[in-house]
């Protein structure tokens, strides 16, 4: 039972604390219990990190820390087990999940300061930390797919925190069931993968592949339900329409579930299984088309959306797509250094928004705010510190990562020059939006009916500096990540050297557009011009939401109402009713009219009669 | 005339001198209780004389008569059944104002009756026998003139027994015309240019016993006569006059031989399958429990005549056992029911207490009853934990074993259909007592006493006995050939005569 | 012995609750209780004592019962029956804490027909001679009919005939291939018998054993209940009260799949074969159908019989695939089901005492004045959907894997469920603990026995979740016959 | 003196038979409905008159006369019943009787 073993247990631990004392305890106690839970891994996570790079630099093979608690039940020959493995992957993994939460639980504990259900929230995040440590810790897909439901459930149970908002339920059930096609789509890879391989172990599995790789047209269907469950997670098209409504749950929430770990899941399944991947180019391809549409289709509903938290989710979407892009693309290690780094600048945009939220009473139309920057300064700069990562402006976090996806997009055998395209047009659209949300933000008049009253809770502030600074300088952070990938050899085809002064300097261009078609309208409480078809269209993410409701989510529902009295009963009820519509007839024989009977008696001996002659 | 043969046929002798007692009792003083004691004693008296009369098996009394253990078993089976009849009648009786020793005289004749026919070997020993039986059923349905129901059974029953009986006997004439034998056992297919005359004969026998036991489509009376009839006359009806022709029945199956063909099986099985289904279907919304007991007995009649469409002999042994055990069964249920609807009705009432609706709640009532009851109905729908079951189990092995599917598919259809009906009831007497005294007039009153109760008790513990180790009673019905004679062989029965 | 004698208990503390129950009605639950768990302790020692009956079956009492027809009474116990009898003893303590408040009337009577149905349940676990089995088939079934007819809902009579004729007319046919199999032996060995073990030798010709496995195959399907046989379940489940609801679905289902495990697959092992196709065909359209019915019911009871369906679709599906994994994904499955339905029936039950309705549009927000309670409920419901670390997942995963091999797209189709089942989980639980609360709903959270029941439930359930090796590790050895089937079904 | 084929006399009877039945169907009033009982057995007497003759035996007879018999006793019962119904409802319409069915 060493610290990596331990290393999810001790949020369940304060998790069980919480929600067993859940209102008994004050705020101070509950927050001291969540925080250490969460803390205590994170100094883990730090140590065993330490020790993963002392291992890997005493050798070069690709070093990793296997511990394994019980076997959790056999198919057939093959052990499942509850076993953890930590290698470089991973350690990236917990250090954001542990790190990133930590920070995040002390900003919530500030924001959800006055909820009645204060320790059952803090609970609830607990959980979700210790699955989705599972998650990323799993040696074997079947104890990840433990901490893919876990984290699922744990979504489900924070997006619908405020339950009795109806409408929280609703967008509570549908990320669930969403994610939940995903899930199924998942397990039924694992089963493709468990009759193949005759394992579900990573590792195995990984090694298998350098020995007796899979069949490519196994390996093409494997690949594929992977990845349906890598979209379903991390909101990546066709199953992206969770995200937004999402947003209904606290902001922390937001910020530590639907923006820095767990729809980062998806990214880092598909990079734990480049080796499946590698055996199926054409699912790699298709990877990297998921992730440029979708970099494209969220960029531009979030030009249109009037909730800042709606604008985030979408750019959180987007962003993601350029991590699969990279997937897609070979570049594994940009991808999850964007990972990475996503979740430091992406985490520090929402709860930055969500201190605005709070000093506004809970407004979120950008619309209704305004001028931000002269009332809440300190706020309003670790805000832009965060859109500038986004748009990976120089010298921030962001730029690092995005810049080294793009970069290889150009020469790559799975992708190509359309794809580095359509990053780049993506990374256009990101600072378009970025500063349309900036400029109607924080310039001209504060619009809104409310005054503001700012928060100056030590664990409201302290989290968000730390965060920005991770923000700028997180992308130096060494992730020796090139020990896990198998390096895709690139043709050494020669890309165009202008490509490199594009991609820096589009997303600048941008800001000028976004200048001067968002500034004058700073003052702005509509979203005018352009108020039409097309701007709603937008706005509605582009549609795909009415579509679902029209082709599936309708038509299951009217089917079900139709036959809630079950066909199949009409069928029993028809019989019983023979027998009695029968009973009725054979009523009549008993007339009570004795000259009738002997009739009877005559008729039956005749047919009597009849039957023996003949 | 031996000693022997006096011995053998000594519960018959009993019991005409009985009747001509009963009539000199009458005419030296007329009581009540007098001639009610003196009948029973009589009737004990005649089953204790079945002892000695075991020692004779085997042995022809006159051509008319022929004793064997088939014969025996059913003849305690019908006394028994009196015993408790006169019993009743006697509970049922005791308020009305006026003597009724007639009655009894009538009671006695009709068992001598049965008792006859269950020994025939004989046609005009069947003819005797069938006659008495009807003749002083008829009697004793119309016997409570004041009610106006009573009179309407009784005519009926006459009409059609009479007809029916008629049709029996024009049936014999043919038969003996054919065969120019009226004794059962030496009847063999006679000659070739009255091969048809036979043929009728025998079919026109089967309507009559058809009649009796009440199958379809001859079933018509049963309903009708059971509702008008007096309480323990229907018990009478159902019981010993349905066991005395069951008797008769296998006999003429068995032990003549010109009964010993296909095509008559097959009416004889249509018939069964046509009686499973219809009566289960006339029961079906039945309130009167009277009228739903006829309609039951006319499906159960159809199961126990499946042991009649045997095709080899070695399985004539079982067959006989699981029809002697079912018949058993099904009277039992059926005294436990009648018994206690006697009970509950009195003679000068205007008619007795036959609407099951007004058991609602009786479990909570009187749980005792509601038990019986419940186990009643249960081992009617042949339902494990009763002797109903083991009934029908051993129905299930002997139609299989001769693999008659037809019947198998009725039967279990028609239980299917009856346990509907069965639950209704049960479920009546589980319900909640209605809140209205007045409605439970049936579940209070009448000449009900403690003797009714201990009575049901017993049977029920009979039946609950019988379905947990029915071997105390299986192991001793025995039927292999050496105890009845059989001519049956299968041989016979494919043979076209 | 061992099972004769918890038989025998149960049945001695019925009569005794019958006959003195209805002085000291109070105490009657503490006496059942007590019985109930005097058994499951005699149950444990026997298993410890002697280990062997995990590997291979164990013949206990045997008398002569119908000599003429070679009967005994004949039990005997291995692996399979010890699991089903002491899940069949733990659900009966769960029962017996669900009619603590809830049973008003006739005590004694009820408790009486309580544990005759247990015993009645675990006789059919325990019989080894087929006319035994059918007796104990058929002796369940009436307390069951009576728990149905007097303490069930407004509409309880009539789902109480509608359940006893559905099985009883299956179990008629199943009791004439029985009688054909007797015949059959005495054919073949001279002598009548209904003894399981000697049927095992018996060769049976093609045609007649489709026929024979199909008798026997209805009346099982009967119960299970699988697609089109399922209708009785709905209404029996939401008549009866909370604990004959728990009773038939924690239990009385189980007798369905045990009877296909223990009958149907080995003793006709060509037959099977030929008719998996239709069987599996019918496990996945429960599968399915169960799911979208469940969602479509708007009352608590309702839809989660209709999951019952759904989830007993997976036995089917797993036991006629023929894989090893899969049989051990049905045995999980078995178990989970048991212990979840049972749960959200508990569930069902502790709510009608409160609110007097299953209707789920008649609850809502109920999650404010009992959050303990909606706790629970939310646990169960992740059970019921496969939540992974409660022991449904574990079954439902052997499950498709198992299949996977020989029937990709029954599996595809199968893991379909996967996602119905969230919906009408998500259905269930926002309805009934989310939302607004109607005004001035209040509800008192879990009382102390309730705590108890919930607690035991959920252990077990999280318990066998992560280890469900304790529960599988005793099928290895025995049921050669899901594998010799194996190479069958492949062929 | 000629002999008439003994298929003669059962066909006789059978007519003769058929007659008394159709009698009991057609007639409403009790009396007849008793007259064509009559009607019936004798038919039966004959059939067992013709057998009897035709195997030259006694039995035939012997039959008969217990028939006779029978049907007095039977017309005895039946006369009392006719009487009751006489009192109760003032007619022999044997339609009348029909409370009991369904």
């Amino acid at each position: 039972m060493t610290a990596l073993t331990l290393l999810p247990f001790f949020p369940l631990f304060s998790f069980l604390i919480l929600i067993i004392f859940s209102k008994r305890l004050n705020w101070q106690l509950a927050t001291v219990i969540a925080l250490s839970g969460v803390g205590l891994s994170f100094l883990a996570s730090v140590l065993l990190i330490n020790d993963l790079y002392a291992v890997s630099q005493s050798s070069d093979i690709s070093a990793g820390v296997r511990e394994s608690l019980w076997t959790w039940f056999m198919l057939g020959e093959h052990e499942v087990q509850v076993a953890f493995f930590l290698d470089p992957l991973s350690a990236v993994m917990i250090a954001v999940v542990t790190g990133v939460g930590w920070l995040i639980h002390g900003f919530a504990a500030a924001y959800m300061r006055e909820d009645e259900n204060y320790s059952r929230f803090m609970a609830y995040m607990n959980l979700f930390i210790c699955a989705m440590l599972i998650l990323v810790l799993a040696d074997n897909l079947v104890l990840l797919y433990l901490g893919w439901e876990g984290v699922g459930l744990c979504s489900f149970l924070l997006i619908g925190f405020w339950y009795q908002e109806p409408g929280n339920a609703i967008a509570a059930r549908k990320a669930f069931i969403v994610t939940r096609i995903g899930d199924t789509l998942l397990a039924l890879g694992l089963f493709y993968l468990f009759l193949e391989t005759n394992t579900l172990n990573i590792q195995e599995i990984l090694a298998q592949q350098d020995s007796s790789p899979l069949s490519s047209e196994a390996a093409w269907w494997i690949a594929l339900l992977l990845l349906g469950g890598a979209v379903g997670k991390s909101a990546q098209l066709p199953l992206h329409t969770w995200l937004p409504d999402a947003m209904a749950g606290p902001t922390p929430v937001s910020a530590l579930i639907h923006a820095a770990t767990m729809v980062t899941a998806g990214v880092y399944l598909i990079a734990r299984m480049q080796g499946v991947y590698l055996q199926a180019p054409d699912i790699l391809n298709l990877v990297a088309w998921t992730g440029s549409l979708t970099l494209l289709i969220a960029g531009i509903a979030a030009l249109a959306q009037e909730d800042i938290k709606r604008v985030l989710a979408y750019s959180t979407m987007s962003q993601i797509g350029y991590m699969m892009l990279g997937l897609g693309a070979g570049a594994n290690v940009a991808a999850i250094t964007h990972l990475m780094t996503h979740a430091f600048f992406k985490a520090l945009l929402f709860l930055t928004a969500g201190a605005i939220i709070l000093a506004a009473h809970h407004q979120q139309n950008i619309f209704h705010m305004g001028g931000l920057l002269k009332r809440m300064p300190l706020i309003s700069i670790l805000f832009v510190i965060g859109i500038a990562a986004l748009i990976a402006f120089p010298g921030t976090s962001g730029f690092v990562s995005k810049e080294a996806i793009i970069g290889q997009l150009w020469q790559s055998p799975t992708a190509g020059p359309a794809f580095w395209w359509m990053a780049i047009l993506g990374a256009f659209i990101t600072s378009l939006y970025s500063f349309r949300l900036v400029f109607i933000t924080f310039f001209g008049q504060y619009r809104g009916q409310h005054e503001l009253h700012p928060q100056r809770h030590f664990l409201l502030l302290v989290p968000l500096c730390m965060l920005a600074v991770l923000a700028i300088l997180g992308g130096y952070i060494p992730t020796n990540l090139e020990q896990v990938f198998v390096a895709v050899d690139a043709p050494d085809s020669q890309s165009p050297s202008w490509l490199h002064s594009v991609a820096i300097g589009l997303p600048l261009v941008a800001i000028v557009v976004a200048y001067v078609i968002y500034f004058p309208r700073a003052n702005a409480t509509e979203p005018v011009p352009g108020k039409g078809s097309l701007y709603r269209f937008s706005r509605n993410g582009l549609g795909f939401d009415a579509t679902y409701d029209a082709l599936l989510v309708k038509p299951f529902v009217k089917l079900a109402k139709l036959n809630r009295h079950d066909a199949i009963d009409l069928l029993v009820q028809l019989i019983s009713w023979n027998a009695f519509t029968w009973n009725s007839a054979a009523k009549a024989i008993q007339s009570g009219r004795l000259r009738w009977y002997a009739a009877t008696l005559g008729i039956g001996t005749i047919i009597l009669l009849l039957g023996v002659m003949l | 005339m031996k000693l022997a043969q006096f011995i053998a046929i000594a519960p018959e002798l009993i019991l005409s001198l009985a009747i001509v007692m009963q009539l000199l009792l009458i005419a030296l003083k007329r009581s009540q209780h007098g001639i009610a004691f003196f009948t029973m004693s009589a009737i004990l008296l005649a089953l204790f004389a079945h002892y000695p009369a075991m020692t004779q098996v085997n042995s022809a009394v006159t051509p008319l008569i022929y004793v064997d253990v088939f014969s025996l078993t059913l003849k305690v089976l019908i006394l028994s059944c009196t015993l408790v009849a006169v019993w009743v009648s006697y509970g049922y009786l005791r308020s009305a104002v006026e003597f009724h020793d007639e009655y009894y005289v009538l009671l006695l004749l009709a068992v001598l009756g049965a008792n006859i026919l269950v020994l025939a070997n004989h046609f005009a020993a069947v003819f005797l026998g069938f006659e008495l039986l009807s003749l002083s059923l008829v009697g004793m349905i119309g016997y409570l003139h004041l009610r106006q129901h009573t009179l309407e059974a009784g005519f009926k029953y006459l009409i059609l027994s009479a007809t029916a009986s008629s049709i029996m006997l024009l049936g014999m004439a043919f038969v003996y015309g054919a065969t120019g034998e009226l004794s059962l056992a030496y009847q063999v297919p006679g000659q070739q240019n009255l091969r048809l005359l036979g043929q009728a004969g025998l079919v026109l026998i089967m309507v009559g016993f058809s009649f009796k036991l009440s199958l379809v489509p001859f079933h018509t009376w049963t309903p009708d006569v059971y509702q008008g009839a007096p309480m323990p006359v229907t018990l009478l009806l159902a019981t010993v006059s349905k066991a005395a022709m069951f008797a008769i029945l296998v006999k003429f199956w068995l032990v003549s031989a010109i009964f010993n063909n296909e095509t008559l099986q097959v009416l004889l099985l249509s018939i069964a399958i046509a009686s499973m289904l219809l009566g289960n279907l006339l029961a079906l919304t039945q309130k009167n429990i009277k009228r739903l007991l006829a309609y039951s007995s006319i499906a159960h009649m159809g199961y126990l005549i499946i042991v009649l469409a045997i095709q080899s002999q070695q399985s004539v042994a079982w067959a006989l056992k699981s029809g002697v055990f079912y018949i058993l069964v099904y009277i039992l249920a059926t005294l436990i029911l009648m018994i206690y609807l006697a009970g509950r009705s009195k003679a000068h009432g205007v008619h007795d207490q036959d609407d099951w609706r007004d058991w609602q709640g009786m479990i909570w009532r009187r749980p005792a009853h509601g038990a019986c009851l419940i186990l009643a109905l249960l081992s009617l729908a042949g339902i494990p934990l009763t002797a109903g079951f083991i009934g029908k189990f051993y129905l299930f092995t002997v139609a299989i074993e001769n693999q008659l599917w037809g019947a198998i598919a009725a039967l279990i259809i028609g239980s299917g259909i009856g346990l509907y009906y069965y639950l209704s009831i049960i479920f009546c007497i589980l319900a909640k007592p209605p809140v209205t005294q007045c409605q439970t007039v049936a579940v209070s009153g009448g000449s009900f006493t403690i003797s009714h109760t201990t009575v049901m008790a017993m049977l029920t513990v009979i039946i609950i006995a019988l379905g947990v180790f029915p071997d105390i009673l299986a192991s001793q019905l025995m039927f292999q050939s050496e105890q009845i004679p059989i001519i049956f062989n299968e041989a016979a029965l494919k043979s076209e005569w | 012995m061992i099972l004769t004698n918890i038989i025998a208990i149960l049945m001695l503390v019925a009569l005794v609750s019958l006959i003195i129950g209805s002085k000291f009605s109070r105490s009657l639950p503490y006496l059942a209780a007590g019985s109930v768990v005097l058994c499951f302790f005699l149950l444990a020692r026997f298993a410890s004592n002697n280990h062997d009956i995990f590997h291979q079956a164990m013949p206990l009492l045997s008398v002569p019962w119908i000599t003429s027809l070679g009967i005994d009474y004949a039990t005997f116990i291995d692996s399979l029956s010890f699991i089903l009898v002491a899940l069949t003893l733990i659900l009966a303590l769960v029962c017996i804490l669900v009619s603590v408040n809830e049973i008003q009337h006739h005590h004694n009577f009820y408790y009486f027909n309580l544990l005759t149905a247990l015993a009645g349940i675990i006789g059919v676990f325990a019989a080894a001679d087929l006319f035994l089995f059918f007796f104990f088939w058929e002796v369940m079934l009436l307390p069951m009919t009576a728990l149905i007819a007097i303490w069930g809902h407004e509409n309880r009579r009539y789902a109480a005939i509608k359940f006893f004729i559905f099985t009883q007319v299956s179990s008629l046919l199943m009791l004439v291939a029985i009688i054909i199999m007797a015949f059959i032996h005495q054919q073949q060995f001279g002598e009548i018998s209904f003894n399981y073990f000697d049927w095992q030798r018996l060769n049976l010709s093609m045609p007649l054993q489709y026929w024979l496995m199909l008798g026997f195959f209805i009346a099982f399907a009967v119960k299970l209940p699988s697609f089109p046989f399922h209708t009785w379940l709905p209404d029996a489940h939401t008549q009866a009260p909370t604990a004959g609801s728990v009773l038939l679905a924690g239990v009385l289902l189980k007798t369905g799949a045990y009877g296909l495990m223990r009958f149907v697959l080995p003793l006709f092992e060509q037959a099977t074969v030929e008719f998996a196709p239709i069987a599996i065909a019918l496990g996945v359209i429960s599968i399915i159908y169960g799911a979208v019915m469940a969602f479509a019911q708007s009352d608590f009871k309702r839809l989660v019989a209709y999951s019952s369906i759904s989830h007993m679709g997976f036995v089917t599906l797993a036991l006629f695939s023929f894989s090893s994994i899969a049989y051990h994904g049905a045995i999980v499955t078995i178990v989970a089901h048991g212990l979840s339905s049972a749960a959200l029936f508990s569930m069902a039950g502790i709510l009608y005492q409160r609110l007097h309705t299953r209707e789920l549009s008649k609850m809502g927000g109920l999650f404010a004045s009992a959050p303990r309670m909606g706790g629970m409920l939310l646990v169960f419901v992740a059970a019921a959907f496969g939540m992974p670390g409660l022991l449904n997942f574990v079954g439902e995963f052997m499950t498709l894997t198992g299949t996977f091999a020989s029937h990709p797209v029954a599996t595809v189709l199968a893991a379909t469920a996967m996602i119905g089942s969230a919906i009408y989980g998500m259905y269930l639980f926002q309805g009934s603990f989310q939302g607004k609360p109607h005004a001035g709903v209040q509800i008192a959270d879990l009382l102390a026995h309730e705590w108890l029941l919930c607690g035991l439930l959920f252990a077990l359930l999280l318990y066998l979740g992560l280890f469900p090796q304790s529960l599988l590790m005793h099928f290895e050895a025995i049921y050669p016959a899901a594998n010799i089937t194996v190479t069958g079904g492949k062929l | 003196m000629i002999d008439i084929p003994i298929t003669h006399v059962f066909m006789i009877s059978a007519l003769l038979f058929c007659v008394g039945f159709i009698g009991v169907l057609a007639r409403r009033n009790t009396l007849f409905m008793l007259m064509s009982l009559e009607v019936m057995l004798n038919a039966v007497g004959l059939a067992f008159v013709g057998a009897g003759s035709l195997w030259q035996e006694a039995d035939g007879q012997i039959m008969f006369i217990l028939i006779l018999t029978l049907a007095a006793a039977e017309v005895a019962i039946g006369l009392a019943l006719l009487i009751r119904m006489q009192h109760q409802r003032h007619n022999v319409d044997v339609d009348g009787l029909s409370q009991l069915r369904g």
